[in-house]
């Protein structure tokens, strides 16, 4: 068989506890995103955009929704008979097995997964985070500069800088230090967790950094570093486009309202590089004669006889008559009766919001209401967060 | 549960939508904002759990297999069964079938190979959410030798004259298959029959030089066989011509026709094109309007239907309209009782306005 | 979504160490067999051809060759939209997670993937033993009498039966007693390790089990008891045909030789009934006019030169001049080199035997010789049980 | 890595294999024991990374449909790119073009799509591995406006006088292309272009009236264009008569042969079709023979092409033949210089011996 170029790795295990009721039960790449999507369509969309057709999926905290999400791959066209989407939990050995311990260890432990298509390069991703990238010209700067690891970066504000994990570089490009959320941060390029390495210089990092006990087998903590220690070619590539780590529900909220702006940063009509997604096979969404809607994303299967005001709605939503949902995002097949009023909030996926309810607070310094998944809420009621 | 395969025969189906069928068969005409005709043909079998299907088509049926691809979007794409496209390229000389026995006969491999024991013939003009499997129930309670499935329509619209209708005993035989102007029973295009009966007829109807299977093998037997009408009480539309067309869209707009049309437990499916969901700009205003992903609408909309990837300019006004795929409408165009076939584009300001009952159509790729 | 009316699980995480070397590095569901098949390939072709076409692969031990060769579940047509083939590994849970301790407790941790489909009936299956069986007769059986729960059962010559499990029955088929390999049988009916549930009474035996600090977890000896003492109708379903537990180096090597008779048992050249597998894509064999060949199998890719007397040859083998390979399984991508002798032996997958050497004993009473994968033997050596 | 997409342009192949294109085309045709014709050009395609690939189809191509599955045997069933099938079904009154110029026009939209920068187009008779990534490589660095691939042969054989020939200048530039009996630089149908140039050259010979783009369209220009001969060095046959198809088979029984042409890192795919391994009875004898799987033999086959599910009775004598896809040899036949087509049946003791330079062809489904 033949080998390939480069294998992508996506570290999809993460529990992403900051986002509350929304991972109880799906993992964080799970979660739902711009009136269609779940995160990791967007990881998944930028392989296949990249023509890159070999993608692990590293899973480990409750796999089931997304083993049934990623299903076969036909979504991102990447149901390939060689090479495809491949989901990789924990598995067991005859010496034993485990969970994942960290990033690095998660991938060391899919070596013989790697060592099948014995790549030329491996692409590290996270499914945490919102944007569209074209992996391969990463790739190509990448084999251009002969860097052992490259890593993609953006500029952040300054007084953001020690929120991330810093690159300090010299002017080529080349990294010669890297500051863990720094407090003086003598850079402003952040990691965006996107790496590549050269397969061999992985392999035999992952390998070493296995043997030591006192690591903790994580790319950023324990990988990066060793390969800085040892001066390896690490090469910072410089990304500008939208980019959204959307970890917390306030992160994810607004990662929403972007999609609202009238020419938003991140263009979801591109059709040179679409955005791939499992398709519900809804009707066409029907805009009723009682109903308004404006600076809105509404998604099929949605039957709206209320009021929209910049909101983001998901597929088979049902807004009632004399309802207003002001900014605020709707998850799939939520129904909302009449008179009910919506501020600010995330209304997870098969709410059912009684007639005369009212949601969240429209204070724009408020926090977002968040209503949890198959929540009830009465008339009476007033959704605190949960 | 006994196996049904189908047929879906597009053979004497005419292509009777004017600009629409121009560069296609009826059956690949776009409806209900992201479908085409056939689609709902092919999910009413799908949902009966019908997991063989074969399309005989004669003419324009390029954009039918580009929409089909071999059954994806209906998991028909499958080692056991699936889909068959099956359009006319034979080269057998000593052949004498003629007309729609012609693919009868020489996709007689499609029979052969098939498990399943009864065949549904359907053509793809009839608009409904039906279950075969009710029918095969009915057919095999009465020991039926053909069942014919028929609506009986409240009011008789023209699209109706050019369907067949039938006359029905009391024990719901079919007594005759005629034409007559006052009939609401309307044939809907569809009979079950047993595999190797329909063998059997389509033999002698070659070995007579017969031309059409369903007016020579049945409707002309009918005295001597058991032909029984079951009676299909869902949401119906016949859609043969522009007028009806446009009937049949306006009654989408109505709750009710689709939720009986659309439902979860027998979804209607279709090839599936990765748009991002419809946006509305502040300045939008949308009502009574079934809107497709993809959209971006910033004018003006009402009582009509917009396909996937519709863009509409600010200060542009749509009225019962139905509008394509990819059709651009600038800004403060004025659109009413149109039709525009997929990816027209309507310039800044310009008017089209056709009657309430001849609604004017513009074709594919068109621009005013 | 349409529920389904019979989802199948297959329990294929064993490590099969009774097949030595085999089993190393693969599951044993995932063993080579008849010259093109690995076990697995009959239990998820009989699921296909009774059309049932959801099933979920429960692994455990080694996953990775299983996971690659199960892919997307295309070669058995099993790729659905909704439904088709999910391999289901241990996976964490907010609660926590763990590997899976019994047959039982590995579909009760699956309860979740059940409830996806909302089956009327669970077809439970294991992934180790060569037959041709159609479950959808099998089904109807169970459905028509009412059952609980039915188990296929097969008769066994009576000096084997306290080998098996054995089910003592009424006359109509009703099972009232379990013995575990008695040492004085009461029937010769023996359970196969099929067992169709009703989904209802399935999920209330494995929630009750789970709760049960003494339990097993295992349905043979756990589920199946219970049930017997509930008085559940519990049937049983005998099927006629080949079934062949081929968990030993010795039964896999016979299996294979059974198909060598003029007209086998185990038909596999049954185009009504075909057993689906992962094609390699080879050209052709080419038989060349060295070559003698007699009572054999051999597989496209295969080159042969030498002899090839009652064996079972897979893809891509090439056999040298002057070499004799007889009453042997010899699987892919072996090389034979010239004039090596070769007698009841299973060569494993990508082994090199080199020229001159002298494998196994021709004494029909001997021990079978295996020779371990991408095993390398020399003229010297006399390959030792591996 | 440059992006070329791949055009299989089946328009001016003649069907000249006598009763093995009856009812199918050259492209389909079996060869070699499991594949078809076209299995070459469109693994080549795919093991050079050409991710599209548009089949123009003229006459007789439904076995060829039922062959390629949307190409899924090649991983080409895919939403971006793939494979496509394009039979004409064109309905445009207003298009004039003609000859395959046909189908570069009205399937446009193919070109229009494709994200690649270069078009490889090949016919489907020249049987070869060649990767045509290293055709791209050659093509830019002397800087060619058409690269064509020709193969020197070794000798001349009257499948080549059908062929085009090329004379080609010591900086490798094509300066005529030719039917010279005697010129061994055997043009493979097979060019790589810039798909802007191939859009601007088509129109220009739709706009002449043109009807076949090779040679109206690029061979009348080489005067004036940068025609650059690629030579292509590996194994090579040419199947456009029975004989030559006969002769390249027999070909495939030399190791050497075959192992060019099957690589294991260029593999050449075809439909799956599960069959068991071959089975060799007790009485069998088998000598310099490729055997597919699914054959039971209990006979004798000697220097023989067996495809997949053949059975062979005993004392049956197989020689110097082709037996196609599930054959029957009944006991004690005896086949000599034979091609026989698919399920064909030879009853016992029956003899059928062709000569050695003109073998004898039964056609499908024949029973002897």
């Amino acid at each position: 068989m033949k080998n390939k170029e480069c294998v992508a790795m996506l570290l999809a295990g993460g529990q992403g506890t900051r986002l509350k009721s929304l991972t109880k039960k799906i993992a964080k790449p799970a979660v739902y995103f711009g009136g269609k999507y779940r995160i990791i369509d967007f990881p998944l969309s930028n392989c296949t955009n990249s023509r890159i057709d070999t993608v692990g999926v590293l899973t480990q905290y409750e796999p089931l929704v997304l083993n049934d999400y990623i299903g076969i791959g036909a979504p991102w066209d990447l149901d390939r008979k060689y090479g495809g989407v491949s989901v990789l939990p924990p598995f067991m050995q005859a010496e034993g097995g485990g969970w994942y311990e960290g990033t690095a260890n998660a991938i060391y432990r899919n070596l013989e997964f790697l060592k099948q298509y014995d790549p030329e390069h491996v692409l590290i991703l996270s499914g945490d985070h919102i944007y569209k990238m074209d992996y391969s010209d990463m790739l190509d700067y990448h084999e251009s500069t002969g860097a052992d690891a490259t890593i993609s970066v953006l500029e952040v504000p300054w007084e953001d800088a020690s929120r991330f994990g810093i690159m300090n570089t010299e002017e080529n490009g080349r990294i010669d230090e890297f500051d863990e959320k720094p407090e003086f941060p003598k850079s402003n390029l952040a990691s965006m967790g996107v790496y590549i390495f050269r397969w061999d210089v992985l392999k035999q990092y992952l390998m070493d950094d296995a043997e030591k006990e006192d690591s903790s087998h994580d790319f950023g903590k324990d990988i990066i570093p060793a390969l800085l220690k040892d001066d390896k070619k690490l090469m910072a590539y410089t990304f500008d486009g939208y980019w959204k780590d959307v970890g917390t529900v306030d992160s994810l909220w607004e990662a929403n309202m972007d999609l609202l702006q009238p020419k938003p940063e991140l263009n979801l009509n591109d059709h040179t590089w679409r955005i791939y997604s499992k398709n519900p096979n809804q009707p066409p969404q029907y805009i009723a004669p009682s109903a308004t809607v404006r600076n809105a994303l509404i998604n099929e299967g949605c039957r709206i006889y209320g009021t929209i005001d910049t909101s983001v709605i998901f597929y088979g939503v049902h807004v009632d008559e004399s309802s207003v949902v002001k900014d605020s995002v709707v998850m799939p097949d939520v129904k909302i009766g009449k008179n009910v009023k919506i501020n600010r909030a995330i209304i997870a996926k098969g709410s059912v919001i009684e007639d005369g309810a009212v949601i969240g607070d429209p204070d724009p310094d408020s926090e977002i209401t968040l209503v949890a998944e198959e929540g009830s809420v009465m008339a009476s009621s007033y959704a605190a967060n949960s | 549960m006994d196996q049904i395969a189908g047929i879906i025969n597009l053979d004497h189906e005419q292509d009777l939508l004017d600009e629409l069928t121009y560069f296609r068969c009826g059956a690949a005409v776009p409806f209900a904002g992201r479908y085409r005709m056939i689609d709902f043909t092919i999910s009413n079998m799908t949902n009966s759990r019908i997991e063989s299907v074969a399309v005989f088509a004669r003419r324009k049926y390029r954009s039918l297999m580009d929409h089909l691809e071999q059954g994806k979007a209906w998991d028909l794409d499958r080692k056991r069964g699936g889909l068959f496209i099956l359009p006319p390229d034979w080269n057998d000389p000593t052949d004498i079938s003629r007309g729609d026995l012609q693919h009868f006969h020489n996709n007689i491999d499609f029979l052969r190979r098939t498990l399943a024991e009864y065949i549904l013939v359907s053509g793809s003009q009839h608009i409904c959410n039906i279950n075969f499997q009710d029918v095969l129930k009915e057919h095999k309670d009465v020991n039926a030798d053909v069942t014919v499935i028929y609506k009986k329509v409240d009011e008789l619209y023209p699209e109706h004259q050019m369907a067949h209708k039938l006359d029905i005993d009391e024990e719901n035989r079919v007594t005759s298959v005629n034409n007559d102007h006052t009939n609401t029973n309307v044939y809907m295009d569809m009979y079950l029959i047993k595999k190797d009966y329909l063998y059997e007829l389509v033999e002698e109807c070659i070995a007579h030089g017969c031309s059409h299977f369903f007016l020579d093998g049945i409707k002309a037997k009918i005295p001597n066989l058991h032909v029984h009408a079951y009676e299909y009480e869902g949401v119906h539309a016949l859609v043969n011509s522009v007028e009806s067309y446009y009937r049949a869209s306006a009654k989408l707009l109505d709750v009710d026709e689709r939720d009986e049309l659309f439902r979860d437990e027998a979804p209607i499916l279709t090839k599936v094109k990765n748009e991002a969901p419809a946006k509305y700009a502040a300045s939008s205003n949308v009502n009574n309007t079934l809107v497709a992903n993809g959209c971006i609408i910033e004018g003006h909309v009402e009582d009509s239907i917009l396909f996937r990837g519709v863009k509409v300019g600010e200060g542009a006004v749509i009225k019962n309209s139905i509008i394509m795929q990819r059709c651009e409408i600038e800004s403060n165009a004025v659109l009413e009782n149109v039709i525009l076939d997929k990816d027209c584009s309507i310039s800044e300001s310009r008017t089209l306005i056709g009657a309430p009952e001849k609604p004017f159509v513009l074709p594919k790729r068109k621009t005013m």
